[in-house]
């Protein structure tokens, strides 16, 4: 038997990770992107297990949307990436500190 | 199991809007440069008939439909009558400015409308799901404008920082809900509510739930210290966006406020008033202070309206009908104040040139006394100078907690509106008392002007009815619980 | 009348100028110069004969009025509606207002015939009067900090209205800022009298008062207030700020960068006594707390010295005059304090007129040399405008406290209550409205001597052009020298000892002072014949007296005083100073004085450190956190994480 | 140990691990193909939790379609990869403690015995007839249609977004277009020159 809580701190731990992820990395945009899809995962997982230990179906449709919603938010990220380094020639994060103050 | 049909009666704008939006992305496709005009009048188009749908279906008594996920209320009405009127403006604002700057092209219009499309779902939300697709819905189409001018690199980075954190604040939010979902075994928000009601209101996972749903929430409000995309995007964003993100989506995000925290989470009052508390009075400060040192007016305003939030916030903190209602009134009026003032920002600016810095304010008086005049009653109005609309919009939250015994949050908030009135009037103090460098004329086209002064003139104009919308925000407001 | 009903006649006193200003500022382009003023007075006109021949005889006949004469709709417990409260009081103030503006309506055809903001200044003096009518006229708070803020707001326009004046911005932005200040306690006012009494309504509130007098609140841990106490302070901050009180009195001065009629209208007679009535209005509740009408009493009496003081020192004409407004402001709120409500009302009223008087006396004179303000490069100008000298005269001897004149019966009600009053601080207060009346006499004669008398000081090419001002000039001023000269005698037993203002102010009878002197007082002959022998009036001829001393009879005294004040010992060895030693020293002395209270106390100290120096540090830390929007999307990232956390350390551990 | 449970950490830990690395490591695309491999342990973690449809779609849509565009975009742009390997493990350790805090923080709460075995014991599996796709499928198609159609227009605006966005024509490319080539007429291709006819001489 394996109670909810370690399902729901799996989840923690992987949105702690992608939370942090998006910190750290300063180099990156596109491992940026790759970080908000595995807090997205986070999400996911404590959605899966609540819907399994509730018995009730409605979580696993909301996942269902969200890693719909994850796939176009991903395509729109993924082209202002590709605009922003048309404009740049870099997807380094910190070069994009032009706006500030 | 039996399903019937669901009555689509109620969602009719929203598919309307939806299909004329379609309708003009294939339109534009066989449309050149010169004949763009059309795409733009089929937009306009689209909202008025919306106005028309939404007004002939408005309902006196809340109306539920597909399985409880749409809900047709006044409040709905009212905020997607607002939403309508506020992008139509927006749209007459925006047409020059995008002409002369090459962007003038129907996705504009049309990812403006799916826009419209996203809030006027999360107006009408019944559920955590249509409430998340909704704000996804709106949160896409806007990334997608604010990199709009793909050749300016301050836009596109505007548009990046804006793409992280908005995703970063979403995927809190989601995990918000997943944990409210876990404890209440459910995701329709009057369910929710119903679950609330025989639980325990201090249980620590519902507040740990609950601070993560608010994370969200402030984040699309812009409240400190969630709001670090707003100066940015505002700034980098091209203005007509600017315009765009400044006004409308406030409505909507004080939409998901009343849906989420109101409608849903009210048996947790207690405790998201405390962490409200805490937004309103860092946003409050936050923002008016580093407003004082901002050089660009589309910064400063962006400034502003975090500051804004505090105080739209003070209203549904004390959590009494009285304050929501005050807090929609304030969340209006902000949406025409703002309006105004980014309207007046594209209308100074012109062809290779924007009007983006406060220098470009000074002498405002020499070039154009009637425009000078307008950004007066603006720079008053968002100040919260009597006789304007923007002091009763303050006044009213700022009686919504007086009443409920936050004195000390009424003083705080009352002093930070004074320390804010300053740089409005510097905006002030350099359109009367100083000398302009640019003397070039102002041209704008009829529509435009016409609009501008109608939009200016209603926070002055409208005094004498201010009972009417009041009242018709008490109503909305009445019709929740 | 007419068969207008009088709730019509209420409504239409305060509309009629809104509709000129409406009409001026938007289409002044059209009507032009004439129409524009045309439409302005006649608005006026009609609420000043409204207000004087119809509401005022009706009030006399005892018929008061309270209640809402429009709602704009209710919500809650939001009062959403206009309401008048129309009983002697604001009958008085309402007829004041609109007088004195007429009159500087009048004036301003000839004060501005040439510049080309016209129809906007006509605009905006007739929107002023309109929300000063609404101020006086309100019955409920709200309204009244509508009124409030409005009349903030026009003046703060009208200081500006010369904006290609880099002193004018100044002056404008301080008396915006300084206001704010005002406002804010103003504010916090009404907000605590909602809270406590959960209603905005004047006499809903003013009921329920009596049963607060043991409330206490506490304003910080360990400091318990009244709440009465509290409420009246933070309201007397607002009317600090409106009436330029010290040590909010700093705009005031400066506010005299807009055109004369301005510093007529609104700074001399109307918006800056709006504190005064709005303390007036409230006396039920300063009648209710000792602190309170303490505070008001003590700083109306600083108030009156020191401006007085430094009224001495000013070399700009329109300086001396705004001085000494802040001075007399000082003197209605030592009455106001020492609850002889009706003697500060009274010398308001006086003061409207030979305030303007003097205001349009001076502007006159500016005019005549083409904008010419300082008086060093006056004088002799009797012979070339007789008729704007004889009206000074009258103000000035009104000013002066001189007897028959105006200003005599209402400064020395005031100096007998402040005498009779047991309130703490009074004993203070009477020697320093006592000694003002000398400094008053002082420095109103030195104006008068500098500007009038002795041997023109400007050039020929000015000298050459001097003339009397055109009519539209001088009809206002005989208009108010008129009752500048009888007003006094007239209304000093109407007003005060027959009880003209019934209801509308209230007097504990432990302080009713007005009343005691109602039993002394035996007619208006013995009053005067008295006052003949009294210390204010000899006080008052002293000053006039060293005035003619020091700038006609031995005009390069005061240049060697300044000069010598320097070697003390010079003095005292010189024999000619010998006689005039204890003139010498007073003169001198206060000179310095002034001087030196003008430059430490009112241009460092509070301009530079209180008013400058908390916009500097604002400004300041704005700069400073700015930064931390550094551009770098993962402090923006951080920022948030942090907040998450702290979040949910304090609502779930704490 | 039961075998489940031995299924769920060993992929628990797998997840962990990619998880870490995703955000650690600096050569963009082994940082996607660990997210590859989170991905998968993430399924089977479902499976576990009987949500078979959601994890086969997790492999096939993300893996398959999301994480390939990532790497396409990855390759397409020319990024210089020795500019991403300067200085990174300054910023590690305070990045760390907020981690580690923040999953403590977490986790000390989620472990307060609300989710615990006593108050939702795992429900018992399904029977062997059971279908968790039909099951999602009927709900999808009744209860849930209005967010269905929601989702279209999502995806719609990602569409329309992402070649607003990114959907350039280039000056130097050339292109065929079949209008221009069907209208075109005999004068403009060919013209008649008349020549003198080569005499001999």
């Amino acid at each position: 038997m394996i109670p909810l809580e370690h399902y729901l701190i799996l989840g923690a731990v992987l949105f702690s990770l992608s939370v942090v992820g998006i910190f750290l990395n300063r180099k990156n945009l596109v491992i940026l992107l790759m970080a908000i899809e595995l807090m997205l995962l986070a999400v996911n997982m404590n959605f899966v297990a609540f819907s399994h230990y509730l018995g009730d179906a409605a979580g696993q449709v909301f996942v269902f949307f969200i890693l719909t919603v994850a796939a176009a938010e991903a395509a729109i990220g993924l082209a202002i990436l590709v605009v922003v380094f048309r404009n740049r020639r870099s997807i380094n994060v910190e070069d994009l500190d032009t706006l500030k103050g | 199991m039996t399903f019937e049909m669901p009555n689509i009666l109620p969602a009719v704008p929203e598919i309307f809007v939806f299909s004329m939006a379609c309708v003009i992305l294939i339109v534009d496709l066989f449309l050149s440069e010169r004949r763009r005009i059309v795409s733009y009048l089929l937009a306009q188009a689209t909202l008025i008939g919306a106005a028309i749908l939404t007004f002939k279906l408005m309902v006196s008594e809340p109306v539920f439909t597909f399985s409880n996920m749409f809900v047709a209320d006044r409040l709905a009405d009212v905020l997607k009558l607002a939403i309508y009127a506020v992008t139509a403006s927006v749209f007459v604002y925006s047409r020059d400015y995008l002409r002369t700057r090459g962007m003038y092209r129907g996705e504009y219009f049309v990812l403006g409308l799916f826009g419209v499309v996203g809030m006027m779902i999360i107006v009408s939300a019944g559920h955590f799901l249509t409430l998340y697709l909704g704000l996804e819905l709106l949160a896409l189409s806007l990334y997608a404008m604010v990199a709009f001018q793909r050749d300016s690199s301050q836009a596109t980075e505007a548009a990046m920082k804006y793409f992280v954190l908005g995703a970063m604040a979403s995927g809190m939010l989601l995990y918000g809900m997943s944990i409210l979902y876990g404890v209440t075994g459910n995701l329709e928000i009057a369910a929710v509510r119903r679950a609330l009601a025989g639980m325990d209101a201090d249980n620590v996972m519902l507040i740990f739930g609950l601070v993560f749903v608010i994370v969200g929430i402030a984040f699309k409000l812009g409240a400190v210290p969630f709001h670090m995309w707003v100066p940015d995007v505002y700034h980098g964003a091209p203005t007509s966006v600017t315009l765009y993100i400044g006004t409308a989506p406030k409505l909507a995000a004080f939409a998901l406020v009343i849906r989420l925290l109101i409608g849903g989470l009210e048996n947790l009052a207690a405790s998201w008033q405390d962490i409200l508390v805490i937004l309103a009075v860092l946003s409050m400060g936050v923002g008016n202070v580093i407003a004082i040192a901002q050089d660009n007016i589309k910064r400063m305003l962006a400034y502003s309206s975090i500051s804004h939030m505090g105080f739209f916030l003070l209203g549904i903190l004390s959590a009494t009908p009285n304050g929501y209602s005050s807090a929609m009134f304030y969340v209006l009026i902000y949406a025409v104040m703002s309006l105004g003032s980014f309207g007046m920002i594209i209308l100074l600016s012109r062809s290779g040139f924007e009007a983006e810095r406060l220098e470009d304010f000074k002498g405002l008086n020499q070039r154009s006394p009637w425009y000078a005049l307008l950004m007066l009653i603006l720079m008053f109005s968002m100040a919260g100078v009597p006789p304007t609309v923007g002091f009763y919009a303050k006044l009213l939250v700022i009686q919504a907690v007086i009443g409920v015994g936050m004195v000390p949050l009424a003083i705080v908030a009352v002093l930070f509106a004074v320390i804010g009135a300053y740089y409005y009037l510097r905006i002030i103090k350099l359109m009367y008392f100083d000398e302009a460098e640019d003397k070039t004329p102002i041209v704008a086209g009829g529509d435009v002007r016409l609009l501008m002064g109608v939009n200016v003139m209603l926070l002055l104009a409208i005094m004498p009815w201010i009972g009417v919308i009041i009242d018709l925000c008490s109503q909305a407001i009445k019709q929740l619980s | 009348m007419f068969g207008l009903s009088m709730k019509t006649i209420y409504l239409l006193i305060p509309l009629s100028p809104l509709a000129g200003a409406i009409i001026a500022g938007l289409f002044g382009w059209k009507i032009g110069k004439v129409g524009a003023h045309v439409v302005t007075i006649l608005g006026v006109t009609v609420s000043f004969v409204l207000s004087a021949f119809v509401v005022l005889p009706d009030v006399l006949a005892g018929h008061v009025f309270n209640g809402p004469v429009y709602t704009w709709g209710v919500s809650g417990n939001i009062p959403m509606e206009i309401g008048f409260l129309i009983d002697p009081l604001s009958a008085l103030m309402m007829t004041v207002v609109s007088f004195v503006s007429l009159m500087v309506h009048i004036y301003t055809i000839g004060y501005m015939r040439d510049d080309p903001g016209y129809q906007r200044f006509f605009s905006y003096i007739a929107l002023f009067t309109f929300s000063m009518l609404i101020l006086v006229m309100s019955n409920n708070f709200l309204q009244l900090f509508f009124g409030w803020e409005a009349v903030g707001v026009m003046s703060y326009l009208l200081i500006g209205f010369w904006f290609t004046r880099e002193s004018a911005i100044v002056a404008n932005l301080k008396a915006f800022l300084v206001n704010r200040i005002g406002d804010f306690g103003f504010i916090l006012g009404i907000a605590a009298i909602y809270y406590y009494f959960g209603t905005l309504d004047y006499g809903a509130v003013f009921a329920m008062a009596p049963q607060f007098t043991d409330k206490v609140v506490q304003v910080f841990p360990g400091l318990d207030w009244n709440v009465l106490t509290l409420i009246a302070i933070l309201l007397f901050v607002g009317a600090m700020g409106k009436s330029a009180q010290v040590p909010l009195h700093v705009w005031l001065p400066d506010s005299m960068e807009g055109p004369t009629p301005i510093s007529a209208l609104i700074h001399a007679a109307t918006m800056v006594t709006a504190g005064v009535f709005m303390v007036a209005r409230m006396s039920p509740l300063y009648e209710l707390s000792e602190t309170a009408l303490s505070v008001v009493i003590v700083i109306g009496a600083v108030t009156a010295i020191s401006m007085a003081l430094l009224g001495i020192v000013q070399n700009d004409i329109k300086r001396v005059v705004a001085y000494s407004t802040l001075s007399q402001l000082g003197y209605m709120m030592v009455a106001l304090g020492a609850s002889a409500y009706a003697a500060g009302i009274f010398h308001l009223m006086t003061h409207a007129f030979f305030k303007a008087l003097l205001f349009l006396a001076a502007g006159s004179v500016i005019i005549a040399l083409h904008h010419e303000q300082d008086m060093r490069k006056m004088g002799g100008l009797k012979k070339y405008m007789p008729i704007t000298f004889i009206t000074a005269w009258i103000g000035a001897l009104a000013l002066a406290g001189i007897p028959p004149f105006a200003g005599f019966f209402s400064k020395d009600m005031i100096i007998e209550a402040v005498h009779l009053s047991q309130v703490p601080g009074s004993g203070f207060a009477y020697i320093a409205v006592l000694s003002g009346v000398f400094v008053t006499a002082l420095y109103t004669f030195r104006m008068l001597f500098l500007t009038f008398e002795g041997k023109p000081r400007m050039d020929e090419h000015a000298l050459r052009h001097v003339k009397e001002s055109p009519w539209v000039v001088t009809v206002p001023l005989i208009l108010l020298a008129i009752p500048s000269f009888i007003i006094g005698a007239l209304m000093v037993e109407p007003l005060l000892f027959e009880n003209y203002f019934g209801d509308s102010i209230k007097v504990l009878a432990a302080h009713d002072v007005v009343a005691q002197l109602g039993r002394q007082y035996e007619g208006l002959w013995s009053f005067v014949s008295h006052a003949l022998v009294s210390a204010p009036f000899l006080l008052a001829v002293g000053g006039i007296f060293t005035a003619w001393l020091l700038y006609i009879r031995y005009p390069h005294l005061p240049d060697l005083i300044s000069k010598r004040t320097r070697m003390v010992y010079t003095i005292l060895v010189n024999k000619y100073f010998a006689d005039e030693f204890n003139n010498f020293v007073f003169a001198g002395g206060t000179r310095i004085f002034g001087r030196w209270l003008w430059k430490i106390g009112d241009v460092k100290l509070i301009d530079g450190l209180a008013v400058n120096g908390t916009a500097r540090v604002i400004g300041w830390i704005s700069a400073v956190i700015r930064h931390v929007q550094s551009g770098y999307v993962y402090h923006y990232a951080f920022a948030m994480i942090l907040g998450l956390f702290l979040l949910i350390t304090f609502f779930l551990h704490g | 140990m039961e075998f489940k449970q031995f299924i769920f950490y060993f992929f628990s830990a797998v997840l962990v691990f990619a998880a870490a690395m995703v955000i650690t490591i600096r050569n963009p695309v082994k940082a996607a193909l660990f997210l590859v491999l989170a991905f998968f342990s993430a399924a089977g973690l479902w499976i576990l939790l009987q949500a078979e449809f959601l994890a086969i779609i997790l492999v096939l849509v993300y893996v398959g379609a999301v994480m390939v565009l990532f790497l396409f975009v990855v390759m397409m742009l020319d990024i210089n990869l020795v500019r991403l390997r300067e200085g990174f493990g300054e910023y590690l350790p305070i990045g760390g403690l907020v981690a580690v805090l923040l999953v403590i923080e977490m986790a000390i709460i989620l472990s307060s015995g609300q989710f615990g075995l006593e108050n939702m014991p795992e429900p018992p599996a399904y029977t062997a007839d059971y279908s968790n796709t039909r099951e999602l499928g009927r709900l999808l198609y009744t209860f849930y249609v209005y967010p269905f159609e929601i989702a279209a227009i999502i995806l719609l605006v990602a569409i329309v977004a992402a070649i607003t966005l990114t959907m350039r024509r280039r000056k130097d490319t050339k292109y065929q277009d079949p209008n221009k080539q069907i209208r075109v007429d005999r004068k403009d291709r060919v013209r008649m020159v008349k020549m003198r006819s080569e005499k001999k001489v």
